[in-house]
């Protein structure tokens, strides 16, 4: 029976039930003519934690304007340091463990951020499935309708969209490949690759497949900036995707994130920057790629499909590893668990040398130093600060790239201290 | 019903259920492909799909085939470990109650690992320690898993 | 005729020459048993570099006193900043990259180090062919040899040993089994798995043959240090093997090697602590051990052997790393120098720290501040110093274990900066 079942499956991938095009954007639609994606994808509402990923399900008292009855747990309340690394900021206010794409675009929608700051259509680009919304806006030009959001205010950009991302945002209808469907990462691709001598890169036309199942994560899980009055999604590659390339490209444009509160520093936030860290790893060398590890292949029957339950892949390691690494699974916990630690006690040491040079700075503004006077102490934090922040902000907690993070911790640190020499 | 006489039926109508569904599949799905050599056989199984691409690639490919590396030598102990995993595994097939990916278990790595032996025996005699009588033999398996088959 | 004398060869491996006995330690003799690995132990005297490791020949006029007319390159000349570090310390006279095993007998009595202090017997362990010296000492018994022998004078032990490392220190004669022939190892061992827990572990009698692999290199390749008048060699491991168990255990017992000539400080010199980083690293977790990188398998004729000519892997990528890794060889070896320069770079920066707290340290010192008052600034000296020299004489650039050294190197950082502001 199950047998039968399992001969006939093989030979029968999928059941075309509905016509698919590129203006139906209901992830329910498309889950018609694939129903086990369509089930995984929906998982994604699971909340469970691992050891310094996944997330908490914690329940809350839903208010009129918050009426979420579950979050995750808040990271600044686990370390106050980072209330005080972010002084006079958004992120100081309300910033929580990331879970299931599920929540994306309610989490968005509702952070306390919001509260503080007006923020701009911009933040839709990976909060929401655009695709759609930004052809129409732009009359069939995604990049045209790109602008246009850009440039509304939040919450009249949130009225033209209604689903996290969804299947069309990283598939073709037609033929259910792979696409990328973001102006911020093609034109990021764009300037990195110039960078490296390849003119007029297309990622869409150039990519390989292996490729493009780190591209579509690629979209999103970046560090980025809005640029300019026109709050354009830019992502800050033209000089390579290394840490110190970022900030160089930073430094060059003079941009900042905010003035610190306490120290006067032209702060910078890092942002989950997956992408440029896993490029940095072993794993991405040998050619291993997000979708390999958080959507790993599963076998339904005699069909092998990805699992669209992205998530983190210590909730499932027989897949996510053990095609690759023939090792217990408690072993590979271990390895990654060993990684992570080592990882996060080089970071609190990073983060307590921060503490430092910040009291320090306080202390000398107090004094009555003036900002001509602080000026290279508060450079090294910024740079300490974004080193810092490139790594905490990175979710694997080292996992995706274990030597170059301590790198860059190893060299925060430097900076943080040598920030408070240059108060003497 | 006491305890006692339920512990001897529930398992005795699991094994006869078992028996059944494992009997069943042996049949139906050519279980009894274990007793023949073609590889192809092998590859019955969609389940084992993999190892059969990756063998068709690998180096041993025109030189070993799944028996020579998957069961022992001498008839009685080859044909015991094709009914045994050929039972076994047409079992966990139906029931798909199985760890996935496939993982060779410590007892069929042994095999394995000895049938490396079966052929290489003269090359390895050196590093085996012709002269350290009761010692631990090498694992050839420690540097060489994907002789077979790519994983 | 050719076919013949292999098919022979496989059938009889090892054609039995002499009667080797544990009474002869000439790997001459040995060699007429074992020809194939004797021509492979005897290339240890080649030099070739890699770009971190193997060895430079550099011709030199022999002199009376120093008859060598090649020597390596020296390390001090390379990097100034270590004739500073070492200020005081023989290490600062003359410190040159290690070469093959062939010359650790010559390299140790020729250099110039020993003309700067008076050197114990206890050297002789890790550079001649102890076994049946300490043994004849001792009239039998290993460990009473070994401390006759650690009391004598350099001199006068350089008189009782004749061959560098040979067979009989990693062979039993009889069955050709690895051994342990290094009372410093065994007690080191004794004392770690004792931390862990396991009462009286005996190396010879409960190591599993792939963990001989690595320990028969562990009895040479570690820290160690002189205990007490007796100057009893002796591996810090009983608190752990990590740099911090070790610097633990030095703290306990006030163990320092110098008093740095510029700052006071009570300083460590740490040694070629290869088995303790390799340990923590992730190819040991693997159960990948020494020989299995530096002395590969390799095919001669019929046989396999072990490759005797112990190097650099990166001198045989394809029978070192290829049999696991099925990455071209360009491609392994990009990847162990991507992992090399991170940790370069680094060691910089910590070799940059430790610069500027010692220059701190002196002025203060020449500025009249007593003792008292720069202890801790010593102190931070002493662990920055010990911390940074644990990866710098580490001689794999931090292959041996990538994250664990850039850790190691970031806690080094923030404790010569940690030194600078208690200066303030
Ligand atoms: C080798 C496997 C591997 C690859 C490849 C990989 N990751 Fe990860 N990722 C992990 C592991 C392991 C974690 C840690 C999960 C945890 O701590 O629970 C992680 C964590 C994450 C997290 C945080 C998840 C959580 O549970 O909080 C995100 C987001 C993420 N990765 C995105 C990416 C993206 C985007 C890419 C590609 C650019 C990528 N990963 C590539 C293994 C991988
Ligand atoms: C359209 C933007 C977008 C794309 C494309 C995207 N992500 Fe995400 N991802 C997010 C956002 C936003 C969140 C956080 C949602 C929240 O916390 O509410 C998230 C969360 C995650 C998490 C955390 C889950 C957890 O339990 O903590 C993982 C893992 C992850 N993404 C991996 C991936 C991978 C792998 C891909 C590509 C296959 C991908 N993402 C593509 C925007 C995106
Ligand atoms: C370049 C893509 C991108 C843009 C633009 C973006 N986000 Fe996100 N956001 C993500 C990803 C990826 C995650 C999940 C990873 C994480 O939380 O670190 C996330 C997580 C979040 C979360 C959940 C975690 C938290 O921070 O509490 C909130 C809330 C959020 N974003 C709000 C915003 C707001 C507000 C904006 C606009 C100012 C914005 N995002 C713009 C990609 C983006
Ligand atoms: C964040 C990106 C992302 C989203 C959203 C997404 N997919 Fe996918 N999907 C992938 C990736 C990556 C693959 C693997 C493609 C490959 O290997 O070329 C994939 C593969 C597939 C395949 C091919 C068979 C398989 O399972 O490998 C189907 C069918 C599919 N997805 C359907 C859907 C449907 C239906 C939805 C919406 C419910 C959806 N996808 C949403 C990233 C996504
Ligand atoms: C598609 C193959 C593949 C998958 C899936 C994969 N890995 Fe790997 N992994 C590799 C390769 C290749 C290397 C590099 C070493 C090598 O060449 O063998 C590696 C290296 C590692 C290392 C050593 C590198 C280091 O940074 O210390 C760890 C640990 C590791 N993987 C853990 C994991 C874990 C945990 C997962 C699942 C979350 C995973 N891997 C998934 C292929 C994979
Ligand atoms: C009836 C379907 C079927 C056929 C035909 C089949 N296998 Fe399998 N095989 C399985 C299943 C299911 C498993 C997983 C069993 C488990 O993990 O308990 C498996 C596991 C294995 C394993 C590793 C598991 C272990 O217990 O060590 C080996 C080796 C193996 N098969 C070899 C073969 C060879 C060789 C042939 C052909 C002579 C073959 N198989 C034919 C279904 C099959
Ligand atoms: C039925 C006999 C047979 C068995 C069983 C066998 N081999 Fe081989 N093997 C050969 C022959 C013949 C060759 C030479 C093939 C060639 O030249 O392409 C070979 C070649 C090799 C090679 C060199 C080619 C390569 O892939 O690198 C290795 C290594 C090897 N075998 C290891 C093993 C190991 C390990 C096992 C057990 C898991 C094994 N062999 C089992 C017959 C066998
Ligand atoms: C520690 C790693 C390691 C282990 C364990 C190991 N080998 Fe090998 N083997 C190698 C290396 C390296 C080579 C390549 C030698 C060369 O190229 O000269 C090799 C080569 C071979 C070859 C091919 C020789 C040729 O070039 O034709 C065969 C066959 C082989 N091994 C069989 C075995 C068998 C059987 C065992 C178990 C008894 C075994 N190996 C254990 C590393 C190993
Ligand atoms: C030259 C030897 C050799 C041949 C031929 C061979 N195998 Fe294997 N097989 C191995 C080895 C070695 C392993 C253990 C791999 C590991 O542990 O990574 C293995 C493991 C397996 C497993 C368990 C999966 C795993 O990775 O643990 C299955 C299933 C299997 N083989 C099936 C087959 C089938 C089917 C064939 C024929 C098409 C075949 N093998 C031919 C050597 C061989
Ligand atoms: C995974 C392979 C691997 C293992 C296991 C390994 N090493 Fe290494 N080792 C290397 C590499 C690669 C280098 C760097 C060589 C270079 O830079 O040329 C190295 C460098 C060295 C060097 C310096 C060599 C030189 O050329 O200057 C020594 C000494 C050394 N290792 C000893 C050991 C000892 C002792 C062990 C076990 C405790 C060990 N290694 C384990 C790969 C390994
Ligand atoms: C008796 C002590 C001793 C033992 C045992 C020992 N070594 Fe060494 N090793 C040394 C010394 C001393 C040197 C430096 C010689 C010199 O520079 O003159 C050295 C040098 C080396 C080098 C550097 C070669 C180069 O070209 O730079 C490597 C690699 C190495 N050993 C690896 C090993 C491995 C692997 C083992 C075990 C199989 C081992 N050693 C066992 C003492 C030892
Ligand atoms: C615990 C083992 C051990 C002891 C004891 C030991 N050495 Fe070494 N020595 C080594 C190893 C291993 C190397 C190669 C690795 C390196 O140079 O870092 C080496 C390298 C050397 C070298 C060549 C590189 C250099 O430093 O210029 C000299 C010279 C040397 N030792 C002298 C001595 C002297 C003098 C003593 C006694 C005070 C001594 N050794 C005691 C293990 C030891
Ligand atoms: C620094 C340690 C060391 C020294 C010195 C040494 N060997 Fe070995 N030898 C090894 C190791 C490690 C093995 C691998 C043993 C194993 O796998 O169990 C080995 C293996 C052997 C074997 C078994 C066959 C093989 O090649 O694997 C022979 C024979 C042998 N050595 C002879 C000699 C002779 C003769 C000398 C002196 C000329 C010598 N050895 C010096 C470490 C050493
Ligand atoms: C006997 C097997 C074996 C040998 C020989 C071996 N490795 Fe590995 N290597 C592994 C394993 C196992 C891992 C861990 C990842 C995994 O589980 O696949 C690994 C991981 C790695 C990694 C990723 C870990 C990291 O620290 O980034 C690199 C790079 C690597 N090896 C390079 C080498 C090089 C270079 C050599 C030769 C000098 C070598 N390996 C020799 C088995 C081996
Ligand atoms: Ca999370
Ligand atoms: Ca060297």
């Amino acid at each position: 029976i199950n047998i039968f079942e399992r001969q006939q499956e093989g030979k029968n991938p999928f059941y075309r039930v509905v016509d698919l095009t590129d203006e139906i954007d209901d992830p329910e639609v498309w889950g018609k003519n694939f129903p086990l994606q369509y089930d995984d994808y929906k998982r994604t509402v699971d909340q469970v934690r691992t050891r310094y990923g996944g997330s908490e399900a914690l329940p809350r008292t839903p208010t009129s304007a918050d009426p979420r009855n579950v979050v995750s747990q808040s990271k600044i309340e686990e370390d106050e340091r980072l209330k005080i690394m972010w002084a006079g900021y958004a992120f100081s206010k309300d910033f929580r463990e990331e879970r299931g794409h599920a929540f994306m675009l309610e989490d968005q929608t509702l952070t306390e951020r919001q509260q503080v700051v007006q923020q701009p259509g911009t933040c839709m680009h990976c909060h929401a499935s655009v695709y759609l919304p930004y052809k129409k806006l732009g009359n069939g030009d995604l990049v045209k309708g790109f602008e246009v959001m850009n440039q509304m205010p939040y919450f009249e950009a949130r009225k033209k969209v209604s689903h996290p991302v969804a299947c069309i945002d990283c598939h073709d209808p037609a033929t259910m490949q792979l696409r990328i469907t973001r102006p911020g990462f093609i034109e990021g691709m764009q300037a990195f690759k110039a960078s490296q001598g390849v003119a007029s890169y297309d990622v869409n036309k150039m990519a390989t497949r292996q490729e493009m199942r780190s591209f579509v994560c690629g979209q999103c899980h970046v560090e980025y900036y809005f640029k300019g009055p026109e709050k354009r999604l830019v992502y800050p590659w033209s000089k390579g995707l290394k840490v110190e390339d970022i900030l160089a490209y930073y430094d060059e444009i003079k941009f900042k994130d905010w003035t610190h509160k306490d120290t006067g520093a032209p702060a910078l936030k890092a942002q989950h920057p997956e992408f440029e860290m896993w490029n940095q790893g072993i794993h991405a060398r040998s050619g291993v790629s997000c979708a390999d590890c958080h959507m790993p292949y599963k076998r339904q029957g005699a069909l092998k499909i990805s699992d669209h339950h992205v998530r983190s892949p210590l909730l499932n390691i027989n897949r996510s590893c053990q095609t690759c690494h023939k090792w217990p699974e408690e072993e590979l916990r271990a390895r990654v668990e060993t990684i992570q630690e080592r990882n996060f006690k080089l970071r609190n040491l990073a983060m307590d040398a921060l503490m430092d040079l910040i009291s320090d700075l306080k202390r000398a503004r107090e004094a009555g130093r003036t900002d001509g006077e602080l000026a290279t102490a508060q450079d090294f934090q910024r740079k300490a600060q974004f080193y810092l922040d490139f790594v905490e902000a990175e979710n694997s907690t080292g996992m995706h790239a274990p030597q170059e993070a301590a790198r860059i911790l190893g060299e925060s640190i430097d900076f943080s201290r040598k920030g408070q020499n240059a108060l003497r | 019903m006491n305890n006692r006489i339920l512990r001897t039926i529930v398992p005795g109508t699991i094994i006869g259920i078992a028996l059944g569904i494992g009997i069943y599949t042996f049949v139906y799905a050519r279980g009894g492909s274990y007793l023949v050599n073609d590889p192809a056989s092998c590859a019955n199984c969609h389940i084992m799909r993999d190892q059969y691409d990756g063998w068709v690639k690998s180096s041993h490919h025109n030189v070993a085939t799944c028996n020579d590396c998957h069961t022992p030598s001498g008839f009685i102990a080859q044909y015991a470990t094709k009914a045994s995993n050929g039972f076994w595994h047409s079992y966990a097939f139906t029931t798909g109650d199985f760890h996935e990916p496939i993982r060779i278990k410590s007892g069929n790595l042994a095999v394995t690992d000895n049938a490396c032996r079966k052929c290489h025996l003269d090359l390895i005699e050196g590093i085996e320690g012709g002269h350290a009588k009761g010692s631990e033999t090498v694992s050839c398996l420690r540097c060489h898993r994907s002789v077979g088959h790519m994983h």
